[in-house]
């Protein structure tokens, strides 16, 4: 088991480096303590939050040199993931929380509440034009999923 | 991942795999579209039996679908929910517009 | 397929972060047109020279705050891998590139050899105090194991 | 990865799975070394069916043990070496020191 990792990717934003991003948290996780249901929460929530930089942050037409910054700590078994992106930002960060809120008619605004749900804390920090950092942090033995499935 | 899919009379059958996020979303979208575009589909069922893991993204390109397939009076069912994925789908509540069914089989029987 | 991406990776210089090196270059060249026995090569040389920073580039007591980069570039079919460490640095590159030269005893001294024989090109960039920087390229198509297994 | 072995008389046999790089080699390093300095071991058979991916790292800690074998007069064999990994194998020089065999069985029955 490793006691201390750190690891910090920059991808083109593109939908392809979403996997990219999730399996790269996957296996960070997997080195500390995390069984495989908390590894698998840890990936829906670095989904989540690179799909929104990708999808959300930058205009498709230009997203040709735009990127996503994300890092991922481990120390004496809690995970911490920051999720960044220079992209337009969001004007109203407490709505776009809210479960079933989205800009886009085909999305179904459950990002953030997966994030928030599958994880042990969530912090947004956002404005227009200043981009958009999501941080995390998971520690090992909190599945969240088995919790639910067991009510 | 290559999607599948499987015209019974009306009812498509679409079998995926592996990891479900916005590039299998984008896909799967085009793939439906494109069939209740050209042919003549009613129902329609989705296979997760391969399936090892499914984000919001998927889960809206699932919804989509079923808003298109129910305003054209059709039925939209889920075939085979593997055990991990489970609670993303219930935590998005696509149980309660689509039934579940064991297997192809029973899905086509049922309808 | 994907036509063009950028990745760039630091991670902690841990022997832990060889694989997550390696199956981040396989990823982003298996989105490529590359087939898996290139994959496989991919691999070899990333495992080769992500190890090399790791092992030789740092000393191990002092590894903990250390780390590698790794540059993963694809365009038009062309995949760029760039590792690099500001390790200790090579004094003598071209002694160091033979084949079966090693400053340990315990190891066989073919990374390089492997990294040149799996990739179309191989450019190493090193002096002592000022790290070590590895530039490989391989075209998609250009399986070197299966041509070796032809023979 | 978990490394099994077997002790078979003074037969070691060992067997590896997924890659294999400089982690599994000083986990292998270990484990071998540990068992020739407390138990009678003679010969040395790795197993590689199940394995995927090895580089020189690991090449290097099967070479140290041959070394350490070969000087205490035991024999040291390959069994099944997977279709991808054989080129590295081959281009380090290993199967000009290893024997190779097909099955335990074998390599148990060949000493
Ligand atoms: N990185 C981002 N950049 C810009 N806007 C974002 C970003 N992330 C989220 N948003 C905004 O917040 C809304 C809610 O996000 P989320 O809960 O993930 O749902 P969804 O992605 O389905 O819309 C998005 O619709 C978008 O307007
Ligand atoms: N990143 C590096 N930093 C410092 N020295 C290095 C680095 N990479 C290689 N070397 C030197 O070059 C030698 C040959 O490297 P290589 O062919 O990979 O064989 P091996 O790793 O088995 O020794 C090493 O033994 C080491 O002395």
């Amino acid at each position: 088991m490793v006691q201390r990792n750190r690891v910090l990717v920059e991808l083109a934003a593109i939908p392809e480096n979403v996997g990219v991003a999730r399996l790269l948290a996957a296996m960070v996780a997997a080195q500390g303590d995390f069984t495989v249901a908390e590894v698998d929460e840890v990936k829906l929530a670095v989904s989540e939050a690179v799909t929104n930089a990708v999808v959300h942050g930058y205009q498709p037409d230009s997203a040709q040199d735009h990127s996503v910054r994300m890092e991922v700590s481990l120390r004496e078994n809690v995970l911490e993931i920051i999720v960044s992106d220079a992209g337009r930002g969001i004007e109203n960060v407490q709505l776009a929380m809210q479960p079933a809120v989205s800009s886009d008619p085909d999305r179904m605004g459950l990002g953030f509440s997966f994030m928030e749900s599958h994880m042990d804390s969530l912090e947004v920090d956002s404005a227009p034009g200043r981009g958009t950092r999501v941080r995390m942090t998971k520690r090992a033995g909190t599945a969240h999923l088995s919790r639910l499935e067991a009510n | 991942m290559a999607i599948e899919h499987e015209l019974v009379g009306a009812n498509l059958i679409v079998r995926l795999n592996g990891e479900l996020d916005l590039v299998e979303a984008a896909a799967f979208k085009r793939l439906v579209d494109d069939l209740l575009d050209r042919r003549k589909v009613r129902n329609l069922y989705v296979n997760l039996a391969q399936v090892t893991f499914v984000d919001s993204s998927f889960l809206g390109a699932l919804l989509g679908r079923y808003r298109r397939i129910n305003t054209q009076g059709g039925r939209m069912g889920i075939i085979r929910t593997p055990g991990p994925v489970r609670p993303t789908l219930e935590l998005s509540g696509v149980f309660r517009m689509m039934a579940e069914y064991g297997s192809e089989q029973e899905a086509l029987t049922a309808g």
